[in-house]
């Protein structure tokens, strides 16, 4: 079941895509549970579970209501913890799903991440299931500093074991995120704060987007744009000023970045001879270095121009308006390495 | 203990500063010109003041996400404080940190912190060099009480006995990390009792006391400057909003809140002692009322004049040489 | 506690193998034939049998790096062990693991860990899992004194205890982290203590006394059994060999060395006060050495001539589905 | 004082390297002090001191006994609180050598690491200097299993803030960790486990090999291949046994990732026209790609081929013999992609 079917979709926003698939993954499968802090939200409190939290942001809104206590837990302020417990509890047949809140914080339970969740299949030579889910908020833009603004994703693609999905938008988010859940390996999920309130038709019913799919947003035969999570977005967007001025682009957005959907990637530029990657991470070791060198190596003869790479400058996110505005890749930004890869002859 | 009119004045016009000039971003925080996340420390005054008034530049503190107060407890220049919270080019971090990552060395700020209980090490941090460099100095952390269950706290308060550093930790327990209660969260129900298991002298205050807190600090770092090593203290207190600015607090009642401000308001208990004693007068406050609400209003209005931070420095101070 | 014959066989034959185990290994390693570091269990043999004398197949285990034991404990295969360590393709991981990763989910053994104090998470999420699944198992932690400083192993004991689990938190304290002193490193003195400050009920006990250890270990695994959350058992004990093979020992006087083998041998003590009490006898420690010592020769000849892994191998196992 | 004068250099070790900066360094600074878990080795034992470990490996052999105590710091095992400890007394007048013995275990202190040192300067718009040097032991081939036997390093070049140095021997470890140590930033220097035997003259005399400037190990002119850490070791290995076909490689060890000495590297491209990367760790987001999408996208149009990269699969380190060889890059492996290189026409 690849894409839904019947009623007409509703327009939603992502913070409501993602507590759709929670809930309907919940109801599915009882061994789905989820954690973190304040997920629930109210714990110990006077008003306890009266009108719940649902996580800061109110993406688990609901949960503890319709599933309770014993499936919908709050956490201490522990993710070594809670992060390591999800894996021992994979190991011994729950599936959890893991709200890390945002991805910086994952820095405190990094160990149980990397050394952990990670490798625990490959040393015991397979003989160990580790189905579990952990979302975390990503990316600048929010006004919320150097600790609370990072992507971070590229290191998670550096670490064999793991799967690291980041959907551009509500639709992808809700099949995204089913396909996470029903996964027998670790995913970390990735939601975009900027994206949180964004809205479009998203079907009621359960559908699946595979992981290591990607997808083609946009066809075309000049350059091929790849770019992730909300780059995809702000690249379907340069893409439409691009055709105004009579430049055809490509727009590719691999879903996940681990697995990549390499072949997708390559044919994509076998086809248009160009390429540009997007990626707001960190400029170094990154999701465009990792794209850019990958299709220089399998699609060199078929390069008509110098692939070039989007990203922010090799900087903390900083603070203040101008500065994260000028530190976010944007539609600008992508149209004029497009114009550059196009004047490359 | 007993406390010059000075002191007095000197605690009232730190725990004024703090209250005004949180309460002001309370009000500019819902106009929406305020970028970012704040979380507000009203409620929780005594605790910075009372520790704060024992250190000097040669100490040093680290502070959370609540941190406005520490900051001006610690010194932090107020209009360069708020500057930093607007996003402002004249900001103590020139633009680059905001409410989260307020900082001054030359005043022994380390910085407030965006990652709950990071500041810890960084406190056995700046105790080691105290004691190595012969400074004596003392470094102090404030963490809360959903903070205190953090892992790197535990190895901080094992490693500063071990070292038997010039550290105090300081716990403000406002009862509630994010929506969830601190005797939920924190198992055993005492955050200051856990420093038993590491050896190190513990004390539980009212955390709205500020004689209280300010005796209990006076031990802990009388104890740190005469090479004794670390000490705990835990502050309960409440805070009077939300935990940032925009919750909506569905996980407390309107009468815990109402209770909250009418019995366990620092100032206001501060102030009743005080007077009641006979050691300031209602001129005194007065006096100081106006000193703190003329500076807030000078700061918000120097904020909002300021400069925005020039693109071109964004790449700045990423490193001290590349 | 009555122990039947057939228990005080099994609890023999248990710590007789666990030793067995490791002193061939220190034989074999001093060829040069083992890979990797190996980290010897010898003396501490009354800590891994009598905790898992409670626990079945619905339980969990997580290790450390001196893993041998508690795998023994829990009931792997011995010959499927040594093939692990010695990098084989019939080891219990297939040879990807290594003596500090010998794992085996089906008999609950959640592996044993390289990174110190990292199997309490784990386990806070087997007690979970039994907890929402109503398997009525428990799940134990096995953690160094060194161990005992890592941050998330406070962060577990917390967790456990907020989420009331049916966790045991065993702290092996062999007086040594490495080369240095638990006593130096450990501030306070006491790791059970301060489970206290987490409202965990503990108990400290001669880690070389079997008796001492099943004894607690009932109470605890009764205690999680019922729903009544986390306990945690601090066993003292010492280590008869270096930390890791190869280890000169430069920290450690031979008087020390020589008075731990005298008198604090779970093993030796176990055989004379079971004698004592003439519940076993010579023959029936002798049938068990004799299985025992035939079991491990039968392990390292198979592993010796066991195949490698087939380097096609190599990138299986990363994923269940990629 | 950039290379060393006077005496003729002796043959030492990797490890004697190592212990020899940091005690040149100790005496020239005493704001410099080293802590880490047994790096004196023996506190609170009966034979305190006397006859200290010097670490597990032995690299800080005779420290305690010539600074003492207050500047030989033992701890307890407790990575996180450490290495915080280290940023804190960084900013506030010490200059730490931290040593976190394998760097698997920075993942326990990995939000002192990115969130914190990484960031502290940034976030206070320069107003803080964070002296600090951190070593570790990295790499494969030790039989030391999953959790003992990573790089990593691509995850730390990845961070803004943080710079990286690798030095391939006992000569470049020395000048190098004297580099970091004397540099205002956090420097992570990593040391491989199987080269701390390895032998070359080291002069006696302090000398500083400045961070950022790659060296060329061997000049050729038909491909470049750029090689980091022991990596270097195996690319000169592999280059000699080209020569001896015909084929003249230049080698370039760029020795620090972060920062990375892009113009060497695009210097030595532009002049052979080919490029191989070999790097020992993960393959995603890796210094491979980092460097093969840097000179895709600068010097595209001297490139006569497509440019190759050399990793380990996608995997953790196994630990059995044969699955550990085959794991790591070899010198055989090396000259199959120069050979792939030379063969793409
Ligand atoms: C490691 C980490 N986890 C989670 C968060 C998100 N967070 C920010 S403040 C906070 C609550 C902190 O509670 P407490 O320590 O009691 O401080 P208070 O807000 O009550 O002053 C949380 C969970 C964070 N910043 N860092
Ligand atoms: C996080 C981490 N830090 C350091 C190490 C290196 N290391 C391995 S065992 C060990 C000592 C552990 O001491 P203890 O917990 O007392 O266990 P014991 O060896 O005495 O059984 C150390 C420091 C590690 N494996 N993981
Ligand atoms: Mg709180
Ligand atoms: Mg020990």
């Amino acid at each position: 079941m690849n894409t839904p079917t019947s009623t007409p979709a509703k327009p939603k926003t992502f913070r409501a895509a993602i507590n759709e698939a929670l809930k309907q993954e919940m109801r599915r499968d009882e061994r789905v549970i989820v954690m973190g802090e304040d997920v629930a939200g109210g714990r110990g409190g006077p008003a306890e579970a009266e009108e719940a939290w649902g996580g800061p942001f109110g993406m688990t809104k609901g949960l503890i209501k319709e599933f309770g206590p014993g499936r919908v837990l709050d956490t201490p302020i522990t993710e070594a913890a809670f992060v390591g417990a999800a894996t021992g509890a994979a190991m011994t047949g729950l599936r959890p799903v893991v709200e890390i809140m945002f991805v910086d914080f994952m820095a405190v339970a990094f160990d149980q991440i990397l050394n952990q969740m990670a490798k625990i299949k490959y040393m015991f030579g397979g003989k160990a299931t580790l189905p579990i889910t952990v979302r975390c908020l990503y990316g600048a833009g929010f006004r919320a500093g150097a600790q609370h603004s990072q992507c971070l994703y590229p290191m998670l693609t550096h670490i064999p074991g793991l799967k690291v999905a980041i959907p551009a938008s509500p639709y992808e988010a809700k099949g995204m995120l089913a396909a996470a859940i029903r996964d027998d390996d670790p995913v970390f999920f990735f939601e975009h704060k900027a994206t949180l309130g964004m809205r479009e038709p998203v079907p009621d019913e359960e559908y699946v987007i595979p992981l290591g799919q990607a997808r083609v947003m946009r066809e075309g035969k000049d350059v091929t744009i790849v770019a992730i999570g909300r780059m995809a977005l702000f690249a379907a967007k340069a893409a439409e000023a691009l055709a105004a001025e009579g430049i055809d682009c490509e727009v590719v957005d691999p879903r996940t970045t681990s697995p990549l959907d390499r072949e997708a990637i390559l044919k994509s530029v076998r086809k248009t001879g160009r390429l540009v990657v997007v990626d707001e991470a960190y400029p170094r070791c990154n999701m465009a270095t990792d794209i850019a060198a990958l299709a220089a190596q399998e699609v060199f003869r078929d390069l008509r121009a110098a692939p070039r790479m989007v990203s922010p400058p090799h900087t903390s996110v900083p603070f203040g308006g101008p500065l994260e505005d000028a530190y976010v890749p944007s539609p600008a930004r992508i149209a004029e390495a497009v114009h550059t890869v196009m004047n490359d002859k | 203990m007993q406390l010059s009119r000075e002191d007095l004045l000197e605690a009232y016009r730190a725990m004024k500063t703090m209250r005004e000039f949180d309460e002001r971003l309370h009000i500019e925080f819902a106009t929406g010109e305020i970028p970012g996340f704040v979380h507000l420390y009203c409620g929780e005054e005594a605790s910075g003041a009372g520790i704060c008034a024992h250190l000097g530049d040669r100490d040093h503190i680290a502070s959370n996400h609540r941190g406005h107060g520490h900051c001006i407890a610690k010194g932090c220049d107020v209009p360069g404080m708020m500057a930093e919270i607007y996003g402002k080019e004249t900001g103590l971090c020139g633009g680059k940190g905001g409410s989260m990552h307020i900082a001054d060395l030359e005043k022994g700020m380390m910085g407030a912190n965006g990652i709950v209980g990071a500041g810890t090490p960084l406190v056995c941090g700046a105790a080691l060099s105290a004691k190595t460099l012969g400074t004596g100095g003392v470094a102090v952390a404030f963490t809360g009480d959903g903070g205190s269950n953090q892992g790197a706290v535990y190895e901080s308060m094992n490693l500063a006995a071990v070292w038997n550093l010039p550290a105090i930790f300081v716990f403000e327990n406002n009862g509630y990390g994010e929506a969830s209660a601190s005797s939920w969260a924190t198992a055993g129900g005492s955050i200051a009792k856990r420093a038993d298991g590491f050896g190190i002298p513990q004390v539980t205050v009212d955390g709205a006391d500020y004689f209280a807190v300010r005796e209990a600090a006076g031990e802990a770092v009388a104890r740190a400057r005469a090479g004794e090593g670390p000490s705990v203290i835990e502050c309960e207190m409440r805070r009077f909003h939300g935990h940032f600015e925009g919750d909506p607090q569905t996980y407390r009642t309107e009468e815990e809140l109402a209770e909250v401000r009418a019995t366990r308001d620092p100032i206001t208990r501060f102030v009743a002692r005080v007077r009641e004693a006979g050691l300031l007068e209602e001129a005194d406050f007065a006096a100081v009322d106006e000193e703190v609400g003329a500076l807030i209003e000078r700061a918000v209005t120097e904020a909002k004049a300021a400069k925005v931070p020039a693109v071109e420095t964004l790449a700045d101070h990423v490193y001290s040489s590349y």
